[in-house]
């Protein structure tokens, strides 16, 4: 969500995190993180639990939570929702390079371009995107397997919108 | 009426609009940007969709995308708000051939009052008066030729312009040069229009504009003046209504010219003519901004009329819901833009995350605003993040209310304008409605006032 | 003018004292107790000076202390808001013996007032129309005989009461005698006064009140009426100006009653004359509440008129600053209380800590609010917490803003009437102007409703 | 300025969070939370039940801020300032039961009720406060000797100031 951010300036730098966590280790400190919008600073050493030696699973870049109350944006389209599902393997999203129409297929009568399972070479045209009467092809820009069409025929999509998801190890 | 309108805009004026259409029983869609996804005002809105990337270009500039948003959404009409494309002529057109309304003024209208040298024909057609001048300016020859003859010192303007960009002041025939190769370049890198034409410069004039409506059967009206002479570069800092000290003939007078022009050049919808108001008490059109304005709530507050919506409904093809007799001003209103910039520091822009936000509130206090505690203005866009007015029965007591509401007004983590508001209020110069538009540059922005300033703001709390 | 006032009171009161107080440049003190420590609105004020601990008897309530804390802050007059001491004359007296100026009524005006019985004679004096009943009743053989003669239902009401306590409808002989023993034990435990009168119980009338106010010069005027019908246990919820669907003539009518009822009792400062109005568009007189009302606002959006600088500049001996002629009434306002309450719950209290507060804004909109993001409201006092306030040109468009406010306004941490204001705004009988004393009790307050209307009010976020 | 708060300088640096690291592997520290905004500081040593033998430097009471902005009071008596301070010892603090005036002694002329050394029973009248024109007798309600007057003579006071120190344990 773009309008919490972690605060403007000062990012950090690898060597500022690469001492980090060698203190870390050197301490073993289990967690600490570091704000800077209105400072924040917390460190935890060892766990009230006894988590062991661990000084591996560091979850020293967390970003907190933002505190404050972003409104999840309203989204017309209520098939994105399996977005939410952790993909398995390394998944290409096709998006939406603008508002329009999906159309799966380039005729009422004709076959869609793609359906899961097909594969896909860059240049493969999946879809069109109908916007303000132009359609516009949109291609795999990928190798690989479709393994899941997020959209529905003649469905308005947004700027954006993941349209495909292309299995590219496959 | 519409049944469904697309807001083409974002921030305080998206949710302007929003609201206007919410108090009408419209529905209403809002369009955004990446660097707006999950802003607040999008709740407020029916639907949100989403149209490209932060830069406005992809964005909220970008024709076809809000096009096939509208197309998409299945709406009637679009309001353009202020900037971006409120007012791109080739953008109405297409809406409308589209079969989407433009909430705006006629095409026609747009293109010629988009362009200094047409609006200016017009404003001669209106037997409304101009500052002296050339029309378009050919050769450096003829330029100085104009110069001497209206008297330096001059104006050089771009044709195209706005914002102040394109313009140069020459005071003699040798700056007067260096001045056209400049503005020249800049209009031209800006525009892509390098013409230019020059004018008698107005030492420290006041800037007075009018508010006009007109419908779609060439009925206007105007809801009388605002005074906007509260700049920075002109930027407008301070608007208010009435104008302080204009004389009531000379006000009734700069009134019945906006709506001759408005008149004349075919206009409908809501819209400002611009003037400038010399010692004399002599006015000048310089231009109309043919779209609703940052500041059209002054407005609002001392007619008592909601001027979104009215924009909405003559849109819609109904005839003004008032008559020129019926646009009764009362009291007295003043605006305060607070801006997300560091007025200490050259007006820097400052976006970041408003960790605190608590706006004043109480009587004859109105709020325009899309921020909430935690909001994070982007880097993208304008800096105006709320819009802080008043009204009182008299100017005395407005500027005593708008003390009180800057005093209330707390906002951390980013820098703001209210520090060099609660100054301004307080200064003799506003107090006395003796403001002309050189004000800011000459008490604020001079070098050796700001440590000085720092300190009294800083004093001020 | 005072130069240096104090506010003895709390919440939103003081700080919309505090507001009138720097808009007419005049210092102001708070007081506070323990449980207000750090409360924002003291922030506001030129001091603030703790009083005593939470109990409101040990700070608020107690005129030793707070005249103590007037001398030590050398002030030159006392408001006091509504509630606590407001209505107290013995306190007003000592303000003055302490040669404090106590803003509001003259002492003997609020002690003929603030007795139910004095001020029934009073309005026949003033032939003001008064609810067929009795004086005080004595026997329960009395009693019987008037209710017989004005004919049942009675209602049998504590002669020091207010706040709906002591109060009993009876409807027979046989219940008449259980109410009477009930009420009077509780208007002796209640105020320590056990009188009680017998009156014409109205059903389902229609609370119309009317906004007075009078200089020490014996001059009063009226700033119309407000409808403030939406009631629970004799709560307002909402309140309103114009009373919708009150004939011009019997509206003129209560209105001039109400100056002639203040007149008579030698009133000056802002009160209230408070009527109620039957089916048949009698009106009758039930009390006048001496002091600023919750529900100012309302008129001060239709008049333009701020009351609490009107009270303060009477109070240091002004003549009112406008007369009866002047006293415009435009357009329509309405008012909904925002309480932490649970509405759902039979109106619980709910204190606590508000962890998010996004107030609504924009054109037609007025907050009056001591509340701010994190502000943790106390359990010791009333709950409170927030007035909304819309203005409009007409009662339609004014319904329309407010449903647009409340759909904005956001409260997380505690709950509030907000969604049961959301709800009445969209109930037919309110949209109609339809509404009386005993709606909000027929529709939100019954057992079977309950169910519904949680999940309505769910369904309407 | 009560109502800017300190916001924005003050970020971490390396060296500072090196310093807290080791501080807390001396000292067995098993958490260490630190803002800025509006100040907070949380410190957690192994079990916080085991208190054991408290390192000296560790200002382990220090009550966290409110989270919440809450004002400081305005207060009209700037010498009750040495409050902040740690007292030493048992210390009873005589408050005042009212607004009003502080009056040291029954007189102008005469001597004060009580000066600082003074030992004092329950009963101890240590000074007055008027209010209302009634001048007020407070007493110690407590046996001790006074260590500090906290306000001067004729100073307006509030509810529950602190007039004077008292040492119960001398």
């Amino acid at each position: 969500m773009p309008n919490t951010g972690e605060g403007t300036a000062n990012p950090f730098d690898l060597n500022t995190v690469r001492q980090l966590i060698q203190l870390m280790a050197k301490y073993e400190l289990t967690e600490l993180e570091w704000r800077d919008g209105k400072n924040r600073l917390k460190l935890k050493r060892k766990a009230a639990v006894v988590e062991s030696a661990t000084p591996a699973a560091l979850p020293a870049t967390v970003p907190p939570a933002p505190s404050v109350p972003v409104p999840a944006p309203p989204t017309p389209t209520p098939t994105s929702a399996p977005a939410e599902s952790k993909p398995p393997k390394k998944l290409h999203e096709i998006k939406s390079p603008t508002p329009g129409t999906f159309y799966a297929a380039p005729s009422p009568d004709a076959e869609p371009f793609v359906r899961v399972g097909s594969r896909v070479q860059p240049d493969t045209v999946v879809c069109l995107i109908e916007a303000m009467k132009v359609f516009n092809e949109i291609t795999a820009d990928c190798s690989g397997v479709i393994v899941e069409i997020c959209v529905q025929n003649q469905q308005p999509v947004e700027y954006g919108q993941v349209l495909f998801r292309v299995d590219t190890s496959a | 009426m519409f049944q469904r309108i697309l807001v083409a805009n974002r921030g305080e004026i998206a949710l302007r609009v929003i609201r206007a259409c919410r108090d009408l029983g419209i529905e209403v869609v809002a369009v955004y940007s990446e660097a707006d996804r999950g802003a607040p005002w999008l709740e407020l809105a029916d639907e949100a969709i989403c149209i490209g990337p932060p830069p406005a270009a992809e964005s909220y500039l970008n024709i076809s995308r809000i096009i096939a948003a509208a197309e998409v959404a299945d709406v009637e009409a679009i309001h353009p708000g202020y900037g971006f494309l409120s007012e791109n002529p080739h953008f109405a057109e297409i809406c409308r051939s589209c079969n989407i309304e433009f909430i705006g003024p006629p095409v026609e209208a747009m293109r010629k009052l988009g362009n200094k040298h047409e609006a200016r024909q017009l404003a001669r057609e209106a037997k409304v008066p101009i500052v002296p001048g050339s029309d378009l300016i050919g050769s450096d020859a003829e330029a100085l030729r104009v110069a001497r003859e209206i008297g330096y010192p001059v104006l050089i303007k771009a044709a195209a312009g706005g914002g102040g960009r394109g313009m140069r002041v020459a005071r003699n025939d040798i700056s007067l040069q260096a001045a056209i190769k400049q503005a020249r370049a800049e209009a031209e890198s800006a525009f892509k229009d390098g013409s230019l034409y020059i004018e008698k410069y107005l030492e420290q004039p006041r800037h007075v504009e009018v508010q006009i409506i007109g419908d779609q059967k060439g009925e206007v009206v105007h809801l009388w003046e605002r005074d906007c002479s509260m700049q920075r570069r002109h930027q407008k800092l301070i608007e208010e209504s009435p104008a302080p000290n204009l004389p009531p003939q000379l006000r009734e007078e700069i009134c019945k010219a906006a709506v001759r022009l408005a008149k004349t050049a075919g206009y409908y919808n809501a819209g400002t003519c611009e003037f400038l108001v010399d010692k004399q008490g002599n006015f000048y059109f310089i231009e109309v901004n043919a779209r609703i304005q940052v500041e059209h709530p002054v407005t609002e507050l001392v007619t008592g009329i909601d001027l979104v919506r009215e924009q909405i409904r003559v849109a819609a093809g109904y005839p003004l819901s008032f008559t020129q007799r019926q646009v009764v001003h009362r009291g007295a209103a003043i605006e305060c833009r607070i801006n997300a910039e560091d007025p200490y520091r050259g007006f820097a822009p400052c976006p970041g995350v408003v960790t605190r936000w608590q706006p004043p509130g109480g009587p004859g206090v109105r709020l325009d605003s899309h921020v909430v505690q935690g909001y994070r203005v982007p880097p993208n866009y304008d800096s105006l993040i709320a819009k802080l007015l008043v009204w009182q029965p008299t100017r005395e007591e407005a500027l005593a209310v708008m003390r009180r509401a800057l005093r209330e007004f707390i906002v951390e983590g980013i820098k703001t304008t209210i520090p060099l508001h609660r100054e301004i209020l307080n200064h003799s110069a506003f107090i006395e409605g003796q403001v002309d538009t050189t004000f800011v540059e000459r008490f604020w922005m001079s070098g050796e006032q700001s440590g000085r300033d720092a300190k009294l703001a800083a004093s001020l709390r």
